[in-house]
């Protein structure tokens, strides 16, 4: 789960991380309102969770009232990424001298926590990684011990922070592992930290993103939580509880474990096809859910067929042959071509009370790929 | 032979009360699995399908000479049920759970780091020995005994892979599921290494799937280390970037590693044959046993 | 340094371990004010910082005001143990069925925490784990990761405390090593903790000792720090900020280092000599430490000699002579007779400044000794 | 030859710019000591006598190869410091720092064990190979070059016996005084393993005092594994029961162990002989080399 900018910087300066002084607004008035009241320049951010947002003309700098107003009324309703934005921050813009990046994340490969620091922020961090990887010092933490104040120490020289905030940047970089550590956190970073003139430290950006895995035991962040999809369906699945990814193709996929369906999408393409989606009903699914799945994928106009691709395991074939009958059963015609594969537990207990005047069984995955496929072929033509 | 567990194996059930617990516990049973004993905090005494319960990990080990454990804890206490059958010591540990928090893992996974034992998962379908044992919850009848290793991040795919074989008469040595999280016990290189050592396994099927460096690593371990063939599968092939597709795991950075490309491409490189459908997979491994 | 009852109660009831209601009084009027507001029967313990206080007649039940009148009285002021009892703590007197013990401590041998549980609570928790150990359930703690929850569940199964509370105590363990750790412990003891036939369980005593060396980080609980020197003269000894230990015998002892002052101690005695007191001036002592280590052993009537044992490492043997000269340059007769053995750092020039009209010197520590254990002598004689 | 540390040792000082860092490595050198680099946070770039300052213990460690290092730390710190040295990685850490927090140095402890590294101390006056390097506040001057090794809890009592031992001609190979605080890194049984394996090493003296087990379990190891000779010195044989004295460690718990007799009589049995008197142990010693 991903903190807005403006929720990440509450959390951060809870914790005693200096940020801007900074106000939300959701209509012009309040943003000239707010950044009245906090003084120009002023910095007018979208609150929208994708990167970039600056480049994308998702932040703009106001020098007085008059400006505020024409940078709100511009960002507020503009489409950023795909994201509308319905909400913008407004906060004191603040006069630097550096920019610096401070990170924690975890190191899946490592298994173990990392905290990085680099002079080179304000930027795009991942070009940095990528281009020179050498600018961004790293300390991974042992997770027995959490990371020692030297390692904080550690991290800020070797990046070669200007010795006259090394200790105050390695304050933040300290303060920003004990949160991530004690919020859950999966990334939490600061980038820009901005240095000011007076050797000032000061979080610029903010960003939080929380283990969804770990919501259960963060009650406050969980509730920090807003529908962010950027698409109908997408909300649907977000209600439906299901792992759903909307792509650009014709054929509609369900199936359950994600790599059995990432393998169902690359044979839709390996047989000439186009996926429409990704959705897995996960483990043990219920006649209900396997309902709710194909509402979902029937929603979808793009799609013009649909494969159903069900290995059993926990998930019990007669279930999931009940859930293709009720759902098909309740249109006066199937509104798309359904191919239906069912194998592993019950599933001959499912063949056979899947009702076949409304589906088409396939024995095998690769059969029933390539029959959805012709009925999307078929539908185009 | 086998590798992991074998019908000797002495299982634990940590969770063996709850639904999915007492369910697979029987499923294990159904199996021949040597199932001792469960593990459940304040339910020491009772039984669950004729099977002891004890109120702690190192009870049940110690009453009924166990080594081994399937963890169906709740994702909530799952790390500590991990921490408790590691510190027993048990050999093996299974963790069937899903959801568990990652930063607890980060901690089980240094603590595993300082034993013998290994663990599978969590968030995976367990481990089988045809015709011996199997902890977890894949679904027996699919498998069958023979000479081939399996290694899977993911549960069903593993299903649909293993179908291929048996439906060809290619039995397994012992399937292995992974798990797809972001920090697992077992990854690829650990798997592979059992195979390789176990004289009974002719060749090793591996299905990976995008996301991290476990097949570019195990790539790298079967051009030094490995004699067995290994037979390669790659899912999410035309998942777009930047998208999450199901497993934490399942993530494409973008940036050229991680994809299904770099992987295939590693592998091929290790002289691994990789498979665009499982039933090509099924073909490179008939070619090879 | 160890918390009283009362105040390392008010510490575990902060935590959320449950404690009888209870009032601290300082007269007899108090204490009966404070059993009437609390209820009959009340328990009336005297606050001291010695075992065993039951046995010795500081801890009683009175069931009534009357009771608590006559039984205050008699605490209040008593002897116990050599400490003056100037406050009893008044509680609920709890009902219970079972007391057990629990706590945490450092295992020294093994470098890590242990968690202690037992059924055999109520008693002398020393006996039970000389006579019987199998009685005490120990789960040592990994540093690394702290107590698991399984420990304290394990801890307490082992022990064989009822099912019935098995979840309340394990609670009770977890919050016990949480504050131990927390707060720098170095014991946390409830001994007894009760069992009521509600199946509650409450904390009938409460024993908390804080790791000196952690006080600096522990302010709140530096702050609880009374005096407690159950002799004037080691009330000084903690003024100064000595290590002294007052003895029995008439040859006093100062000396730099536990380890030397306690061979010093060791030969007095072979040398057929009493020692009157362990004094360690510890390392690196100028002059008015050293002034001020004599100032102590004159102070002890019991002392008739005494040996001076400087080996200078970090401690400068000029200074100590210094120390000495001006100590004893302050009487118009120097007290008792005062043996010097000066080696090590700059002893040489010690030796040639020291005033040996005022001292003995000599050359060796078996010398030194021998010579203080007979004048000692002689003044017996 | 020597144990822990001789003239090739590269030592840095942690805590240098301290007075008391700044003071004993002046004095180090003047003893010969190679002492290569300070360390202190912020300090980065500074000298002090002529030695360079860097801001971690790893920059030192890598700028100036070195392979040891001194702590002069405040207690507050130093558990951090007893880190940053053991993941530098360092060879040989000698903590001088006295008051650190018995938790701290337990999590030192775990971390220690999982490293090679030598951990001296804390709360001990250093290590001393007379004529090579001393690391540490020992007095220098009473050392002499030999061959006795010696143990002690305790610093000015080791400055006492080897003032014996010195004034009879009897040299040291290297004197280690490993501290008397509740826990610490290099107890009596690592050290009589180094000097065991010290060719040069004729005889060793340890020098114990009364609390905790370590002088007994010696006293078990000596039996079982050394061959080098051992004398033995016990201080607070007149401590009363009950009564702290000075160190941490030196509470006699009254229960019949951790007490001076205790020790003396696990030694004896293991044939060691016990001296009553500095000068017994020098005499003990003399008679065996």
């Amino acid at each position: 789960m991903k903190l807005h900018e403006y929720q990440a910087k509450e959390v951060f300066a809870d914790a005693g991380i200096p940020t801007p002084s900074a106000r939300l607004a959701g209509t012009v008035d309040e943003a000239v309102a707010a950044a009245e009241e906090i003084g120009f320049p002023v910095a007018v951010k979208a609150q929208v969770q994708v990167g970039g947002r600056g480049k994308a003309g998702g932040i703009e700098i106001a020098g007085d009232a008059e400006e505020a107003r024409a940078i709100a009324d511009d960002i507020l309703g503009m489409d950023l990424k795909g994201y509308h934005v319905d909400r913008v921050l407004v906060e004191a813009a603040v006069d630097f001298v550096d920019e610096l990046y401070v990170g924690v994340t975890m190191d899946r490969g490592e298994g173990r926590p990392v905290a990085m620091v680099s002079t080179r922020g304000g930027v795009n961090i991942e070009e940095v990684a990528a281009e020179d990887p050498e600018a961004i010092a790293r300390e991974h933490v042992d997770p027995a011990f959490g990371m020692h104040p030297y390692q904080a120490r550690k991290a800020v020289y070797d990046a070669g922070v200007d010795r006259a905030v090394a200790r105050d940047v390695a304050g933040v970089l300290t303060t920003l592992y004990e949160l991530w550590d004690e919020r859950d956190g999966s990334d939490a970073e600061i980038n820009p930290l901005m240095v000011t003139a007076d050797d000032e430290v000061i979080a610029a950006d903010a960003v939080f993103n929380v283990d969804d895995d770990a919501l259960f035991r963060q009650p406050d962040l969980a509730e920090m939580e807003e529908e962010t999809a950027d698409d109908e369906l997408e909300a649907k699945a977000n209600e439906y509880g299901f792992d759903y990814v909307r792509l650009d193709g014709d054929v509609g996929i369900i199936g359950n474990g994600a790599g059995l369906v990432m393998t169902t999408l690359d044979l839709v393409d390996y047989y000439g096809g186009d996926p429409a989606n990704f959705l897995d009903v996960g483990g043990g699914a219920k006649a209900e859910r396997i309902s709710n799945a194909l509402d979902m994928v029937f929603s979808d106009d793009n799609v013009d067929a649909v494969v159903f691709n069900i290995f059993g395991g926990i998930t019990r074939g007669d279930e999931v042959a009940r859930g293709i009958n009720e759902a098909l059963g309740s249109f006066d015609e199937v509104p798309k071509p359904v191919v239906v594969r069912l194998a592993g537990t019950n599933a001959a207990e499912g063949m056979e009370i899947l009702n076949t005047d409304l589906v088409t069984v396939e024995e095998t995955l690769e059969d029933a790929v390539q029959r959805a496929v012709e009925y999307a072929a078929e539908v185009k033509a | 032979m086998s590798v992991l567990v074998d019908a000797e194996t002495r299982v634990v059930v940590q969770g063996i009360t709850g639904g999915e617990g007492r369910f697979h516990t029987e499923q294990m049973l159904d199996y021949g699995t040597n199932v001792v004993a469960g593990a459940v905090p304040g339910k020491g005494g009772q039984e669950v399908t004729g099977v002891p319960v004890y109120d702690t990990v190192d009870r049940a080990a110690r009453a009924e000479d166990a080594d081994a454990s399937v963890v169906f804890v709740p994702p909530a206490f799952a790390g500590d049920a991990l921490f408790e059958a590691l510190d027993a010591p048990l050999d093996l540990v299974v963790a069937i759970t899903e959801g568990i928090p990652t930063q607890d893992m980060s901690a089980v996974y240094r603590r595993l780091g300082e034993t013998d034992a290994h663990l599978v998962g969590p968030n995976c379908p367990g481990v089988i020995t045809p015709g011996e044992a199997k902890l977890g919850i894949l679904p027996g009848n699919i498998f069958s005994a023979g000479d081939v290793g399996l290694i899977s991040r993911s549960g069903t795919l593993t299903y649909q892979i293993v179908d291929n074989l048996t439906n060809r008469g290619i039995g397994q040595t012992t399937a292995i599921g992974i798990g797809g999280d972001p920090i697992i016990g077992t990854d690829f290189v650990d798997a592979l290494e059992l195979f390789e050592a176990d004289t009974d396994t002719e060749a090793v099927v591996m299905c990976g799937e995008i996301g991290g460096e476990d097949e570019e690593e195990a790539a790298r371990y079967i051009t030094e280390y490995m004699d067995t063939p290994v037979v390669g599968f790659i899912a999410g092939r035309t998942a777009p970037p930047g998208k999450r597709m199901g497993h934490a795991g399942a993530i494409v950075s973008g940036s050229g590693t991680g994809t299904a490309q770099s992987k295939i491409e590693a592998l091929e490189n290790a002289g691994v044959p990789v498979g665009d459908t499982p039933e090509e997979v099924a073909d490179h491994v008939e070619d090879i046993v």
